[in-house]
């Protein structure tokens, strides 16, 4: 017979204020196999756990319910208060009374009948729990880090510091991201590129890492400590190794004029190029699309003038498979389109402000390479319509963030400052000029932040408008912008040269693919999900993957910095020890009952399901059952769904436990 | 119109072929037996038979009483069946397909067959005396809605062509009947039908697709299915029986073929069949595949039921 | 503060298999948001849909639920890459099934709730809820539980009366 | 069983249509003779409503619509409407209508009669640009408009609010252009397509009409267009009927005819200038017409 230890929780008086806690305590003491019931203000707190393990001792309790909040907050810390105490942790199961109950309901009667038959349930399901080993595997001690931008960059920077192997995948032919791209930063006005740099060169200079670029994420597989990542190295079309990064092709490549996209399109770039000069590795690629030798099979002049002989037309695609032990995503932003609906977006485009075909309403990237010493203008802010310096410029925040009727409700947290940097920036090299500032609210919280918002109106003389644009249109060579001033409550008509849009952030384009390749969940707006917003927000909730940067949400420089550290010493932590414990949730064969049609192996998402033959003492091959590898297994349950005969369990979510608690019903 | 007799006329010419092919790959070594059919002692009646001399080849029949599904005694009625050795086998275009299902299912290995096809115009529905003659009316409702009169891809399938009638299919006009039904009455319909379940497992055991070491329902920790034939667990194991079956089961009727209480078992199969054929355009049984439609996926399956 | 609360005649039995990844997750997150809904349901846990049989609402409705809602991550969000996808087949042909021995749909539910859409998981319930509400109490299967054996019937008045002490 | 690319429409005129805009009425019919494209006015219409009531009483604007549908529906076919208020009102009543149980009620009590939500309600630019489709439009011009520049004026109602009409793209459509280049026109871009021209206020503050409609004028003409085109009368009367007044208050000369899109495409479809009532038109348009040779 069971001796089951029932705890309720007050959870202060989150429970209790909606549901009768004494009542539930009283009512689920009465079940048979419930030695002990009892309710507590803190289950959770130090003295609520030695209460539990106290119980567990005086009372020689088999097994533990626990009637208080979500598993998913505090599964792990019961468990291992009652494996403290000496029992198995997986004799421990937690009853949701607060997420799904007193936090749902109002009436208390209802929500406490409902908390005593979700105790009841768990008290029936627990008793079938059985003791399960903890199963340990190996850590791979090398990280996976995707994304080369500022967050990229800095937690492989401090795994390898750390004395790990680092392998860093970014999509785009250098590393650098946007950070790359900008201008100078707030508050501080430094130079981007001079702190971004050295960096950049600490990437392609540390001994333990490994850089991949112009690479992207093909597959992954196994779990944490063991992953399996399969790396896309696209065609280059430049062998790496014995480029010396002269730069001749770049100077001799007959087709000058294609866009380039570090420049926002503004500058233009050659066939064979390096996004930008700075570029790591300084290895440049072929744009195998606008390549005339691609195109036509003709020219051929970048090898002919290749010293090194590195062009190569005939490089493909090659696939590498890389064993890691835990992965950082840090795969950043992209700018919100105001065009009507961008391509393989989730959200509908701003639709307004022009859709992108008057030629003067730019984004805020955009500004940052005009802006740029090394940008296309060599720093001077020039029309890209007709090369004349705008002398009324108007910024618009809030372009796309939150704007529920556009589909994004958030805020996209670092426009405010960087729009306060732009007419900084303006004012310095426009000293004629005048910049407006349309603004919902301006959000400046940071260390010397709104120090910094408050200069640019009061001494760089931005005048901040409060009020939307209600639209722009093009007059002339001018653009008429049409807002509301509502502090004054006029209605404001300005005739402006150059329009600067602070376009909301979104995710990478591609983000919910790399996230599904990943296994690891996303918002509605593709942002990557923290396992816990406040107290985990860099680990997500796949075991072994960790997060870093704007991928995760909106976020400035100092705070992805601090995320890529932070994710970065999780993985040191991961790496700290040999052995990994995981939960024993795995799927067991029960062999007697296994006739082999492996509809379980046809199902297993992961590969886990083997073929065993078992044999007789004489050698005489008796039947072949299916055999699941538990350090491969992922623990979804499917192939017992699937079994027929109901021969492979789930360990943690048997039959018998599930049609326990449907029989307590 | 139910009088029309059907033309059975090329069975004899049929056994004389099984006959004369069971003989040779029995005495050339081929094959260490050879499942089919022989003459039973009521008169026109038929029954299983394991030969295994080339001198008792001439036991071998086909005629309209031979009913049975012999792929069950390849799988879990193996007794009499030699332990080693290729095992030549003689099947009906509908026993076939229940082969094909088990090679799906790791249960039978090709290889380890040898297939001697039969063409077949039908053979006679279970209530009806082995002597009669196959009419219109005598037939197997399974055999009214044959796609599989000529077996494919066997080893052997002797050269006659049957004669095969138009007739009315009975279980897409049950199905579709039962379907324009409320849910209400669908229910008290199968309720009557289950409550006269004896839960004898006839059905089961005569499943060429039933060939678990231990069924589901048998089992005591969880009992998932209640075994008494009381009406509540009657209605769960046909319940979980079609659902098993689903996908797999390619219409041999064995399972209504050998039910005492007449319950219109591949009623259900036949739904489930149906529904697979419209959702995932899977027929059970014409070639050999890995993955039943309940063991794959595509991304793009009608979710239309899901909110 | 407190909304009038109706009194229903008849207070349906719910039960709800959902996924610890997402629907899970979702239905704590309405709790967090602190949304409010009918106090019907009763949720249990399961790692993945790929891992709920359809033996479970089978017995769910034996067990006297009088509605049964299914919900788990959105196709392509599986945590276990491809349960859900499993799932999906699965349930579309058990719900023929069902449908075809004459239960009605209207009882059984089956949703894709993220973790994010704690307000959908309120939806969804309400909605079962509610609409189950109106449907009445799930006979069917009580019926056959009452039920004896066809030919065992409670024929004399002695066994009737020690029946119903039962 | 008709034939699928046989297009029949009951027909909704609605009151400015029988009034001051009566060559719009007029060119509709006989364009979409001559495009055999049947007609059948709803016996009985009466006023939708337009820009006023439903700033009054909205559960009589709703039901001035509600009961327009109802009739229309009894004619039988997709509904086409001329006037871009209208158009409006009854496409905003079935949104309206059918978001709303308690207002759909109300309403079905007052006109006595169920509301039919999932009519279509359909513009003529939608009839010529999407059902009869660009294709076989420009198979029926037998006078293509070659270089005559119009601007294409949307106004405020053809396109908004957004979850209405679902005519075209908000804030950047294209539908009148694709239809004016189907028939030979050039289109110009410009500014101002989708402004308001103050409508209804033409009678009770001019001021702010003339101002806004000042505006279009303006863009329009500084974008190098011939001539406007419009598809709705109030607009129409604003722009035209008030230009005089407006060079005279603000100095300025336009001499800018204003068609109706009816009157455009029948000039391409060969109908004659008295079948269209192009001499209705305030500013005339003769001596352009006959400048680009299309008379």
């Amino acid at each position: 017979m069971s001796r089951i230890g029932v705890f309720i929780c007050h959870c202060g008086e989150n429970i209790s204020r909606t549901v009768d806690v004494e009542r539930v305590a009283a009512e689920v003491g009465k079940l048979p196999g419930v030695a002990f019931a009892t309710d507590y203000k803190y289950m959770c707190s130090d003295p609520g756990q030695g209460l539990l393990k106290k119980a567990i001792r005086e009372e020689r309790l088999s097994h533990v319910v626990v009637a208080a909040c979500s598993p998913r907050m505090h599964e792990k810390t019961f468990r291992k208060a009652v494996e403290s105490a000496g029992l198995n942790p997986f004799l421990c199961e937690m009853a949701n009374i607060r997420e799904h109950c007193s936090w749902v309901h109002q009436d208390r009667k209802e929500a406490t009948v409902k908390a005593i038959e979700l105790v009841g349930m768990m008290v029936e399901r627990v008793k079938k729990n059985r003791v399960l080993p903890t199963i340990t595997v190996p850590v791979t001690k090398r990280a996976l880090v995707i994304g080369g931008g500022i967050a990229g960059i800095q937690a492989a920077l401090d795994i390898a510091d750390a004395g790990y192997e680092v392998i860093l995948v970014e999509r785009e032919p250098s590393i650098g991201g946007h950070m790359a791209q900008l201008s100078e930063t707030f508050p501080t006005l430094d130079c981007s590129q001079c702190i971004m740099t050295p960096k950049m060169v600490d990437v392609a200079n540390h001994p333990r890492i490994r850089l991949y670029t112009y690479a992207e994420i093909e597959r992954v597989e196994g779990y944490i400590g063991n992953f399996q990542v399969t790396v896309r190295r696209k065609a280059r079309s430049v062998i790496e190794e014995k480029c010396t990064g002269c730069g001749v092709c770049m100077e001799k490549c007959p087709v000058k004029k294609i866009p380039n996209k570090f420049d926002q399109n503004l500058g233009m770039r050659p066939a064979i190029y390096v996004p930008f000069p700075q570029a790591v590795p300084n290895t440049p690629v072929i744009d195998r699309e606008n390549c005339i030798k691609f195109k036509t099979g003709k020219c051929g002049v970048c090898r002919k003038v290749c010293g090194p002989g590195a062009v190569d037309y005939e490089q493909e695609d090659r696939l590498i498979v890389e064993p890691v032990g835990a992965i950082v995503v840090a795969t950043g932003f992209d700018l919100y389109s105001i065009e009507e609906k961008p391509k393989g977006s989730p959200i509908k485009g701003y639709g307004e402000f022009g859709h992108g075909r008057i030629p003067d309403v730019i984004d805020g990237m955009t500004f940052e390479r005009l802006a740029s010493a090394s940008g296309p203008t060599g720093g001077k802010i020039l029309r890209p319509s007709d090369g004349r310096e705008p002398k009324q410029i108007v910024f618009i925040q809030c372009v796309g963030s939150r704007a529920r009727e556009k589909g994004i409700s958030y805020c996209s947290k670092i426009c405010c400052m960087y729009t306060a940097k732009h007419t900084m920036l303006y004012h310095h090299k426009v000293h004629d000029g005048q910049a407006y500032v349309f603004f919902m609210d301006a959000r400046t919280p940071g260390k010397n932040y709104d120090e910094f918002w408050r200069r640019s109106i009061e001494e760089e003389e931005a005048v901040y408008i409060r009020g939307m644009v209600s639209r722009l249109y093009q007059k002339g060579d001018k653009i008429v912008v049409m807002g509301s001033d509502i502090a004054v409550g006029v209605q404001v008509e300005i005739e402006a040269d150059m329009v600067v849009l602070a376009t909301a952030v979104q995710p990478q384009k591609g983000a919910d693919a790399l996230a599904q390749k990943l296994g690891i969940s996303y918002d509605k707006y593709n942002f990557y999900s923290e396992a816990h917003a406040k107290l985990r927000p860099v680990e997500c909730a796949t075991a072994g993957i960790y997060l870093a940067g704007a991928c995760q949400g909106p976020k400035d420089i100092p705070d992805t910095v601090s995320q890529a550290s932070a994710a970065a010493a999780k993985v040191i932590i991961l790496f700290a020890r040999d052995q990994l414990e995981r939960e024993p949730i795995v799927a067991r064969v029960r062999e007697a009952g296994c006739v082999g049609c492996f509809y379980c192996k046809k199902v297993c998402p992961y590969g886990a399901v083997e073929e065993k033959e078992i044999r007789d003492r004489q050698g005489n091959l008796v039947k072949v059952v299916a055999y699941v590898n538990p350090g491969v297994c992922g623990g979804c349950g499917t192939c017992q769904a699937t079994c027929p005969s109901k021969s492979v369990e789930l360990d943690g979510y048997t039959d018998e436990q599930i049609v326990a608690m449907i029989e307590a019903l | 119109m139910h009088d029309n007799p059907i033309d059975t006329s090329i069975y004899a010419a049929v056994t004389e072929a099984i006959q004369g092919e069971a003989r040779r790959i029995l005495s050339e070594g081929h094959v260490a037996a050879v499942v089919g059919y022989a003459a039973a002692r009521r008169k026109g009646s038929a029954q299983p038979v394991v030969v295994t001399r080339a001198d008792d080849a001439g036991k071998l029949i086909f005629s309209a009483a031979c009913v049975n599904n012999l792929a069950v005694y390849l799988t879990k009625a193996r007794k009499e069946i030699p332990k080693s050795g290729k095992i030549g086998i003689v099947v009906k275009g509908c026993d076939l397909k229940a082969l094909v299902g088990l090679m799906g299912e790791s249960q039978l290995k090709r290889e380890e067959l040898y297939l001697i096809g039969v063409p077949c115009a039908g053979v006679l529905a279970s209530t009806i005396q082995p002597d009669t003659a196959l009419t219109a009316g005598t037939i197997a409702p399974k055999c009214r809605e044959c796609d599989a009169h000529l077996p494919t891809g066997c080893d052997f399938v002797p050269a006659r062509q049957p004669v095969t009638p138009e007739l009315e299919k009975h279980y897409s006009a049950e199905i579709a009947r039962l379907e324009a039904m409320t849910p209400a009455e669908r229910w008290a319909y199968w309720k009557g039908q289950f409550k006269k379940c004896i839960k004898c497992y006839a059905c089961r055991q005569v499943c060429p697709f039933c060939f678990c070491e231990q069924c589901l329902c048998d089992r005591n920790k969880p009992q998932m299915v209640e075994t008494t034939p009381r009406p509540a667990g009657n209605f769960a194991w046909h319940i979980v029986r079609a659902m098993h079956l689903a996908g797999r089961c390619a219409g041999c009727a064995e399972c209504e073929r050998v039910c005492p209480m007449d319950i219109p078992l591949n009623l259900l199969n036949r739904k489930m069949a149906k529904e697979l054929k419209e959702l995932y355009d899977y027929e059970a049984g014409f070639e050999v595949r890995e993955k039943g439609p309940l063991a794959t996926y595509d991304e793009k399956d009608d979710q239309s039921f899901i909110k | 503060m407190h909304p009038e609360k109706t009194k229903h005649a008849f207070e349906p039995k719910i039960i709800a298999f959902v996924c610890t990844w997402c629907t899970y997750a979702g239905a704590d997150l309405a709790g967090t948001s602190r949304m409010q809904y009918p106090a019907n349901v009763r949720v249990l846990k399961f790692p993945c849909t790929g891992r709920i049989d359809p033996v479970f609402i089978l017995k769910a409705f034996q067990q006297g639920a009088d509605g049964v809602l299914v919900s788990g991550c959105h196709p392509g969000d599986c945590h276990y890459i491809a349960g859900n996808f499993h799932a999906r087949r699965r349930f579309a042909a058990f719900r023929k099934l069902l449908e075809f021995v004459g239960v009605d749909l209207g009882r059984l539910q089956f949703s894709w709730v993220s973790a994010a859409e704690g307000g959908k998981w309120v939806e969804m319930v309400t909605g079962l809820t509610e609409r189950v509400r109106l449907m009445g109490p799930m006979q069917e299967f009580k019926e056959l539980a009452l039920e004896e054996q066809w030919s065992g019937a409670i024929n004399t008045p002695e066994l009737q009366e020690a029946y119903n002490s039962i | 069983m008709t034939p699928r690319n046989i297009l029949r429409y009951a027909y909704y005129p609605g009151c400015s249509l029988h009034a001051s805009a009566g060559e719009y009425d007029l060119s509709t019919r006989e364009l979409f003779k001559k495009l055999n494209i049947g007609l059948t006015e709803v016996p009985d219409w009466f006023c939708c409503g337009a820009t006023p009531a439903h700033n009054v009483d909205e559960l009589l604007s709703l039901s001035l619509c509600a009961k327009n549908l109802e009739l229309a529906a009894r004619v039988g076919g997709d509904l086409a409407v001329a006037c871009a208020a209208c158009f409006s009102r009854l496409k905003t009543t079935q949104h309206v209508l059918s978001e709303s149980d308690v207002k759909r009620q109300q309403v079905e009590k007052a006109i006595d009669a169920p509301v039919p939500l999932n009519g279509n309600v359909k513009h003529l630019l939608d009839i010529l640009a999407r059902d009869l489709g660009l294709e076989r439009l420009g198979q029926a011009v037998t006078k293509p408009l070659f270089g005559l520049k119009v601007a294409c004026y949307y106004g405020c109602l053809l396109t908004r609010p957004p979850e209405v009409p679902n005519l075209d793209c908000v804030e950047a459509p294209t539908i009148m252009e694709d239809v004016l280049r189907a028939i030979g026109a050039e289109t110009v871009a410009w500014s101002h397509r989708l402004e308001c021209c103050g409508a209804n206020f033409t009678l009770s503050r001019p001021g702010v009409v003339l101002q806004l409609s000042h505006a279009i004028l303006d863009s329009a003409k500084a974008a190098g267009a011939d001539c406007i085109m419009v598809a709705c009368p109030l607009c129409h009367g604003n722009l035209d009927i008030r230009q005089k007044e407006i060079e005279g208050v603000y100095s300025t000369h336009y001499a800018m005819p204003v068609f109706y899109i009816t009157q455009l495409v029948g000039l391409a479809a060969g109908l004659k200038a008295d079948k269209l009532g192009l001499d209705a038109l305030i500013v005339n348009p003769m001596p352009l017409l006959k400048e680009k040779g299309l008379l």
